[in-house]
């Protein structure tokens, strides 16, 4: 392929893409649309995901305290508790500290305690988890031996309603997936069966070409230069379109609707990124495939 | 030098060809004429390679084309000329993109381009109109197009398929004028037509064809 | 338009999809495709949503009573209870009852109700709602006489994790119908893109046939009927794959995910015969849409 | 009959017809002839309400094209047959359905239809092609579709744009005596042709154009 044609295959790329200008905008719009779907979907799932993962992490743990323990001992605990991976302290509860909760707690009932001689209540550290891998440290070999520490009278997770929450949460993001997953194979068929259209309305072209003398690659790398243009076009205008929808949606709009959504963010880089090499790559092989299919001269 | 050996061609139950032997030598001018649906375009189609012989073989300047690879038929097609019948202009080029087109393919310098394709419309009277598309032409000044496009590569063969079907006597006779310097140049030539009035002007060579036979020569 | 037409038009729009089959299984390939992703959706977010009313009908109260409640007093409650929209007794709980509650609730530290001479604990009624509209019922007229009813001592919403919960829903919700509004509109806009395509690469062929002296309905009703049969294809195509898709989740796979899903059911048939008229819409007024773009002559 | 008083058509800068004035009788038999990009191609597209003119007024038995409804024109459309100097025939319909089309458009009994649509296909020999797709055919068979087509539904006029660019000489023949039979049927009949083989068979009224004018009359 000589080089001197380069100039030629782009002049013609873009010369093609104007006088098919109806076939380009349609197979675009779809283009777009598609994608953009695929991204708000994308958007959504990220932020849903990450509000999740922050609610997960109120996961937590009481350990309680023997009443005859020593600080020396407690200390130990403590430490101890430092070591299970992405646990972390939130405070320590003493004996009066408990008491006082519980009468909070009870509300009305509160009176029950006033005829208490003596606080029944042991004291306790209140741990929570950082980390995504809850399941993970729960089960693992520092938990263990916390457990079995002296001075540790029991170590109990505040499940009330964690179970629940756990499920949900794996739904959502089983759904999120399962969506997901169909988008991508949907919009990547989209977009295919768009490009070979636009390509069908242009078979007669093709033919000509080739029997001008113009070899395979000749007649393609206008078509895939197009395709390619497309492809960024396509990809670029719809994360734009999804950011000015993101920026409308993250200022005003959520406030309106009273609704707790703190940090809405945009897609991580990556994701942008890897949004926009699938559509090029849609572009430039959505093309390729198409235009191979032309080729029986 | 164009041969053809026991040529045998059918689209279905319809046998298009049949039998059909034929030399014809560098740098000669060859009519072809017959009836209608007589097999003229297919025999031209033949020799170009745009479609293959159900039987025997064809030899363009010793390559035989049932041999060859697609990419090197590509190039042999580049040395071809084709006159179609239907011009097979693509529309949404104009008609010097469509005239170059021939030469683009080929890979060569861009000032030569442009210089060869400016001479081909000269030389079918088209320069006024390089800039618009074949669409917006009449069928006379088409037919020129597909003649400039063909002639533009100073190919080794041309074949001209009815060439002066949509042109007047006065034009006819020009595009006659030019295929023959052409042909003095050294271009073998082979034309498909079945217009008396060509046929009448000369005592080049003609092949009879009828229903896929060759039935005369002249 | 003469009625002896019409075995023609049927006979060309069959003739039509025939000969044009290529253009036709991409358009009707992007269509089901498109259609799929946006039943797919809906029958996740169907089910999602009823889960989720499901939990949220796990919103009680609990109705506290005064100690010296005759049984007389105590019916009038009851009955009180029953006249809120949506509301039902779950249970009566007596003091003796609630004591033993809160004793398995305190767990290790139970101990501190040992030194307890009188029982402090009211009798109460636990409450649960049926209906959807809890948030109606909450502010509710008969709630409020409630309140005041003599032998009330106090009306108390288990709330500990509700609002949070409720938030989540709301969020998910929302969700739902924003990919829900933009999949609508992407797969309108990618169907009747697709349609104007397969209309484009057939351009010649309108005008060959007003230039004999067709008049207009004469060119668009066979590509009319070709949308239908588009449409239709493509509506019962998309559900039809659907729903083996949900036979092969809802009836092996669910189980394998260890995933609390009991009932997850098909679409409804609102909703199916909602999907099959927008489609044949689609191809109806797509290809109307599509065809009247090429009468410029 | 067909009137055009002062008919003025351009193409952007390009003017294809210029002050064009002619009288075309009821069952007459005229023949348009010039060079190529003359303009009678336009000026057939003019009569038959393919193109509007930018100046002058068309009457064709007394109706303005000019002040006529997109319907109505479509009627009238019906009862012109034109045969396209480019065939204009729909690829993927069969010999038989791109002629019977030409009736389908009026509703016609099938019956009738299919009885009328074999009786042209056997008038320019084309009824063992009837089942063949236009790409199947040799140029000149495309042609004789394109006459069939035009000539299928007995029209009142007949409008042919170089009928016989791709025919033999015995077919043009052929074609002439068929077209010279229509019209003693009382059809008017307008074909435009460079052709000098047709010219010279007969003693019709000859028009000639040149550069958008008329510039004899014979
Ligand atoms: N692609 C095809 N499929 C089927 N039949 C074909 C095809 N091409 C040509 N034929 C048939 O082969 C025969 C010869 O056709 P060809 O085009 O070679 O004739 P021709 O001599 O060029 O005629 P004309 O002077 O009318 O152009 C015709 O009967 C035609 O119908
Ligand atoms: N759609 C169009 N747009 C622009 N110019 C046009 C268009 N149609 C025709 N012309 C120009 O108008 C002039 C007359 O064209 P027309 O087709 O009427 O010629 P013609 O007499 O039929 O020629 P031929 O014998 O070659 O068919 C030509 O110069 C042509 O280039
Ligand atoms: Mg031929
Ligand atoms: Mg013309």
């Amino acid at each position: 392929m000589s080089p001197r044609l380069w100039p030629y295959f782009l002049k013609q790329a873009i010369w093609n893409m104007i006088k098919n200008r109806g076939v380009h905008a349609l197979g675009l719009g779809t283009m777009v649309a598609s994608l953009l779907i695929f991204g708000a979907f994308l958007l959504l799932f990220v932020n849903l995901d990450t509000w999740l993962r922050g609610w997960e992490h109120a996961l937590s743990m009481t350990v309680y305290l023997d009443d005859g323990i020593s600080n020396a001992q407690r200390n130990k605990v403590a430490s101890m508790i430092k070591r299970i991976p992405g646990a972390r302290i939130k405070r320590f509860i003493s004996k009066a500290d408990a008491l006082e909760e519980l009468r909070d707690a009870l509300g009305p009932q509160s009176g029950l305690l006033d005829g208490l001689s003596t606080n029944p209540l042991p004291a306790s550290f209140e741990v929570v988890f950082k980390g995504p891998e809850v399941a993970k440290t729960l089960s693992s070999q520092a938990m263990e031996k916390l457990k079995k520490t002296p001075g540790v009278e029991e170590v109990q997770f505040t499940r009330e309603w964690q179970q629940r929450f756990d499920a949900l949460m794996r739904m959502v993001r089983l759904v999120g997936f399962i969506i997901g997953g169909l988008l991508c194979l949907g919009v990547l068929f989209i977009v295919a069966n768009t490009i070979k259209l636009a390509i069908y309305s242009r078979k007669d072209e093709i033919e000509i070409l080739k029997l001008v003398g113009a070899t395979d690659w000749f007649v393609k790398v206008p078509f895939l230069l197009e395709g390619l243009i497309q492809g960024i076009l396509g990809g670029a205008l719809s994360l734009l379109t999804l950011f000015l929808a993101y920026l409308l949606l993250a200022t005003k709009k959520m406030q309106l609707l009273s609704f707790p959504i703190l940090n809405f963010t945009f897609l991580p880089s990556e994701y942008v990124i890897a949004l926009l090499i699938v559509s090029v790559l849609l572009g430039l092989v959505g093309s390729f495939i198409a235009v191979g299919r032309f080729f029986e001269l | 030098m164009i041969q053809l050996f026991h040529i045998y061609k059918n689209f279905g139950a319809n046998i298009a060809l049949n039998d059909i032997n034929l030399r014809v030598h560098e740098g000669e001018f060859v009519f072809v004429t017959g009836p209608s649906g007589a097999g003229k375009t297919t025999l031209l189609r033949l020799i170009f390679g745009a479609e293959r012989p159900a039987g025997g073989h064809i030899l363009i300047n010793g390559i035989n084309l049932s041999r060859i690879s697609r990419t090197r038929l590509d190039l042999l097609r580049r040395k071809i000329g084709f006159v179609f019948q239907d011009f097979k202009l693509l529309t949404n080029r104009t008609v010097f993109q469509n005239v170059s087109l021939a030469l683009e393919v080929t890979g060569e310098r861009r000032s030569f381009i442009r210089k060869k394709t400016r001479q081909a419309l000269k030389l079918v009277g088209l320069v006024e109109k390089e800039k618009a598309f074949p669409l917006q032409l009449s069928g006379g000044e088409q037919q020129r197009v597909a003649i400039a496009r063909a002639i533009v590569k100073d190919p080794l063969i041309l074949l001209a398929d009815e060439p002066t079907g949509n042109l007047d006597p006065e034009l006819t006779k020009d595009i006659m004028v030019l295929f023959r310097s052409i042909h003095m140049k050294g271009t073998t030539v082979v034309v498909a037509t079945h217009s008396r009035e060509l046929l009448a002007g000369t005592a080049q060579r003609t092949v009879f064809l009828n229903r896929g036979r060759i039935v005369g020569e002249e």
